[in-house]
């Protein structure tokens, strides 16, 4: 009984140093990873607002960035933050939605997209995506500039060559990770047409 | 010096984790896409890999031999978690190809293998160096399929389009099933070395001693391996994690 | 509510299968099918073991992790805690319900420092399930572990009849059933 | 930032100390006797683990000896030896177990016997069932020669001899491997000391058993009529030899007409 209460003082021992050691890691890149994410998050910025000079935090936008927006037509998909894109008088040209969409083939694609005002879509840019090698992945290549510069109420997909501007070319063989990107970007686009573009008073 | 070098050499050749003893097959086939996703993954269990065999054999005359599995984690999992906190802040594009599989290097049979069977009884450079050595065999292993199946499934290497244009990718390599099968026709090949050494009387006794020629858990007389009992109730209280292991080892060659 | 559970258990018991899509649980799924009934009590082992880790890495996380905002430490304290959990869970069946510890005592420890179990605790968090949605992800995962692993002891059995070529006897006729297996599953994903 | 620290060690540490704690205690107070006989006839046994005894294994006989659900001879490998001291270890009487051994109720080789087809395919007994005629064999009942038993003997004491399978009766364990594996159902397990047997199992009628073989057994009753000792039977067309009954006097084997009944 003695030598197994030593035991576990021993192995108590040894969670507290592993607990000191992962506590003392995590504070000090805490900072760096915050750093690393929200370089991502301004480059990705950047990415789908190329003109604008500054981004600020849309104060309509209720929540701080943490929880999400849902809509009922997209109920798949989130919108998790909505940003103003200023130019550098500080004029509003658009919007930069953080969108989040559940129906990927390997879980959650986070992709950013910048709306102008006249509700033209700059172009989106993936922060997270896991589909499939080859396929679902290539939505980085085949799916991403097809978005760009259009100006449409709602995307759909299509399997036979894109005919007209709200037809998108889906990626052979990874139906699911269109739909997924298309759903979240209509899902932003609902948002923008519903909520943000109401608000600034119908410009 | 000459010991280091041995430990490499076998880590590498002769006790390859993944072509000669078939361990740790679970991330080998998850995370082998691509040739830079296979490097990445063999080079970040390499780190845990060294980083745990060294403590656990500075540790091993304090380890409890009751307890060894749960301090066992306890080290691997510490390292796997700074390992995540580095990648995530310094190699942001890595952490995000490998995503779940870098939390689930903790429950690689390699690394918990080697702890139980070369740490727990070694000093700690050649300990440090035996992880090293695996670790770089699984890294060349993993590296290996991942460009085959990037090379059949994508006509790439490491991103490079290397086959022709006219090349049609063969899909099915990078998805699920072409995992299973380049592992199937790498086991093949291993026994066909197996029986073709066999038959010139080499010894071929490592070759597959992991998994890979019965595959039957039942009868598979190295099963104490793969079953972890948490906390050792056969263990003696009290005694360290290196007296435990030369027991063991005792009792192995007593019968 | 309820169609949306329904979803995800097919989805992940068939659609994104843990073994033969995720590559999670290879060990026992290769090595404990050799014939269709230690298959289906490995099966039910992994069903008990991975609801029951679902349920308490889904409680650890929601009370205690996210509240002390510790929530990088999942890794080790969900695996020290399943692993745990598992032999305390072992050892009370063992004597006081010896029947049932006969059915599934000696897969346990086989799926103790499983990648399988620790893989979905890990799923359920980074895909933000809720306790019940977490469990109902963990049992339908596990559901698809023991169609797996039946159907491949089920074809197993049959292939003891083959004649097949001397370097292809054992793992890598295993693999390549598998990877067939892969490829049907593959069609499951028009379901959803 | 400190406290972020300390909430880390507290909580990784707790978890550490409860598992040490608890499941220490746990195993002292869960801990479940393990029978000592268990092992001490786990030890006994040879360790094949041929599961020659109906149980997975030798852990599972042990169990069962242990349990006294098994006879303490029932390990067919260790044979009397391995049943005396597992007995002394149950502390019970070793019923002395009467040595068995397989016998092949065949004799139709390649000379004896004709065939209907050349049959090139896989080579293994139990494809054959999937073939016309259960094989290429004129005698439906035949031993086929692909050695599926000597595949699976452990003992390397059964192997097909001129195209059927003959066993080694000194290196047979009577483990039952071969029994069950024939799809033709043609190898039983008889007595180590019986003298005589009827070495065929063909349910057919006398002329199609005198086309297809020249050792078959016709049906004709022979043997039946002229044993002393009522040890035969016919099952069917075929005779069968008691071998409890039987008082080696070899009557029968002068009897028969086809020299289907054999010294074994």
């Amino acid at each position: 009984m003695k030598d197994m209460l030593k035991d576990a003082l021993i192995l108590f021992a040894i969670t507290v140093i592993a607990g000191l050691l992962l506590g003392g890691v995590y504070q000090i890149t805490k900072d760096p990873i915050a750093a690393q994410e929200e370089l991502a998050k301004a480059n990705a910025c950047k990415e789908v607002f190329a003109d604008a000079a500054e981004f600020e935090q849309d104060p309509a936008f209720e929540t701080d960035g943490t929880s999400s927006v849902y809509n009922a037509m997209y109920p798949g998909e989130s919108i998790d933050n909505c940003q103003k894109a200023l130019s550098a008088s500080g004029e509003t040209l658009g919007y930069v939605l953080t969108v989040t969409t559940h129906e990927g083939y390997g879980g959650d694609i986070r992709f950013m997209m910048g709306i102008r005002n006249d509700g033209t879509l700059n172009g989106i840019s993936l922060l997270s995506i896991s589909e499939t090698a080859g396929l679902g992945m290539q939505a980085e290549d085949v799916l991403v500039p097809q978005f760009a510069g259009r100006n449409v109420p709602e995307f759909i997909y299509t399997k036979d060559g894109a005919t007209t501007d709200s037809e998108i070319d889906a990626i052979s063989g990874a139906t699911i990770t269109t739909n997924a990107v298309t759903n979240g970007v209509n899902a932003g686009l609902s948002y923008f047409h519903s909520v943000l573009s109401s608000e600034e008073g119908g410009n | 010096m000459s010991e280091i070098k041995d430990r490499l050499v076998n880590g590498i050749v002769k006790e390859n984790p993944t072509f000669v003893l078939a361990l740790g097959m679970c991330p080998t086939l998850a995370v082998t896409t691509s040739a830079i996703n296979g490097l990445g993954m063999g080079l970040s269990t390499m780190v845990v890999l060294a980083l745990s065999n060294a403590i656990i054999s500075a540790l091993r005359k304090v380890i409890p031999d009751r307890v060894r599995i749960p301090a066992f984690i306890v080290v691997i999992a510490s390292f796997v978690t700074i390992m995540q906190f580095m990648l995530q802040g310094f190699i942001p594009s890595l952490y995000a190809a490998l995503g779940i599989y870098i939390p689930l290097i903790v429950v690689n049979c390699i690394i918990l293998g080697r702890a139980e069977s070369y740490a727990s009884k070694n000093p700690v450079i050649p300990s440090l160096f035996d992880g090293i050595g695996m670790g770089l065999g699984f890294t060349v292993a993993l590296t290996i399929i991942g460009a085959v199946r990037e090379l059949l499934g994508a006509g790439e290497v490491f991103g490079y389009a290397v086959m022709p244009a006219g090349y049609e990718p063969i899909r099915i390599f990078i998805m699920a099933p072409g995992a299973f099968f380049v592992l199937a026709m790498l086991t093949a090949g291993q026994n066909k070395l197996k029986a073709v050494l066999g038959a010139k009387g080499k010894d071929v006794s490592k070759i597959g001693s992991g998994c890979s020629s019965e595959v039957d858990c039942a009868n598979c007389a190295e099963a104490s391996a793969c079953a972890h009992k948490f906390i050792d109730t056969d263990a003696v209280p009290g005694e360290s994690l290196e007296e435990g292991a030369k027991r063991r080892e005792a009792e192995r060659e007593g019968e | 509510m309820v169609k949306e559970l329904l979803i995800l258990l097919i989805g992940s018991s068939l659609v994104s299968n843990v073994v033969l899509s995720q590559f999670l649980g290879l060990c026992p799924f290769l090595g404990v099918s050799r014939n269709t009934k230690t298959a289906a009590g490995m099966g039910v082992a992994v069903i008990f073991v991975i609801t029951l880790a679902s349920v308490v890495a889904g409680a650890i996380y929601t009370y205690i992790l996210t509240p002390l905002d510790v929530t990088y430490l999942q890794t080790i304290v969900f695996i020290l805690v399943i692993a745990a959990l598992v032999q305390f869970v072992e050892m009370v069946l063992k004597k006081f319900i010896p029947s049932l510890y006969q059915a599934l005592g000696v897969y346990l420890p086989l799926i103790t420092t499983n990648c399988a179990v620790l893989g979905v605790a890990l799923t359920n968090v980074q895909k933000q399930y809720g306790i019940l949605t977490g469990t109902v992800n963990g049992f339908a995962t596990a559901v698809g572990f023991t169609i797996s692993i039946v159907v491949l002891a089920g074809i197993r059995e049959k292939m003891e009849y083959n004649d097949i070529p001397e370097s292809f006897k054992g793992m890598p006729i295993v693999l390549l059933t598998a990877g067939l297996m892969a490829i049907a599953f593959c069609g499951f994903s028009g379901l959803l | 930032m400190v406290t972020g620290i300390i909430t880390a060690v507290v909580l990784v540490g707790v978890t550490g100390l409860i598992i040490g704690l608890l499941l220490g205690v746990a195993s002292i107070k869960f801990k479940v006797e393990v029978d000592e006989k268990e092992e001490a006839v786990l030890a006994a046994l040879p360790g094949n683990n041929c599961g020659g005894c109906g149980y997975p294994g030798c852990s599972g006989l042990a169990h069962a000896i242990a349990n006294g659900e098994a006879k303490v001879n029932q390990c067919p490998v260790g044979g009397d030896a391995v049943g005396t001291k597992i007995a002394e270890i149950m502390g019970v009487e070793a019923e002395s177990g009467v040595r068995q051994v397989a016998f092949v109720h065949c004799q139709g080789d390649c000379d004896r016997t004709r065939t209907d087809y050349d049959y090139s395919g896989v080579e293994d007994c139990r494809m054959l069932s999937f073939v016309p005629n259960g094989g290429p064999k004129s005698c439906n009942y035949g031993c086929l020669g692909f050695g599926s038993c000597a595949e699976v003997c452990p003992f390397d004491a059964i192997h097909v001899v001129n195209g059927v399978a003959v066993v080694d009766k000194e290196s047979c364990k009577a483990c039952g491997k071969c029994v069950e594996v024939c799809p033709k159902h043609l190898i039983s397990l008889i007595p180590y000391d019986a003298e005589y047997a009827v070495s065929c199992s063909s349910r057919d009628k006398g002329p199609v058993v005198i086309k297809a073989c020249d050792v078959g057994c016709v049906g004709c009753q022979m043997c039946l009529k002229n044993c002393p000792s009522d040890a035969i039977t016919m099952d069917g067309l075929v005779a069968v030899i008691d071998q409890e009954k039987c008082t080696h006097c070899g009557t029968c084997i002068e009897k028969c007409p086809k020299k289907a009944i054999v010294r074994v």
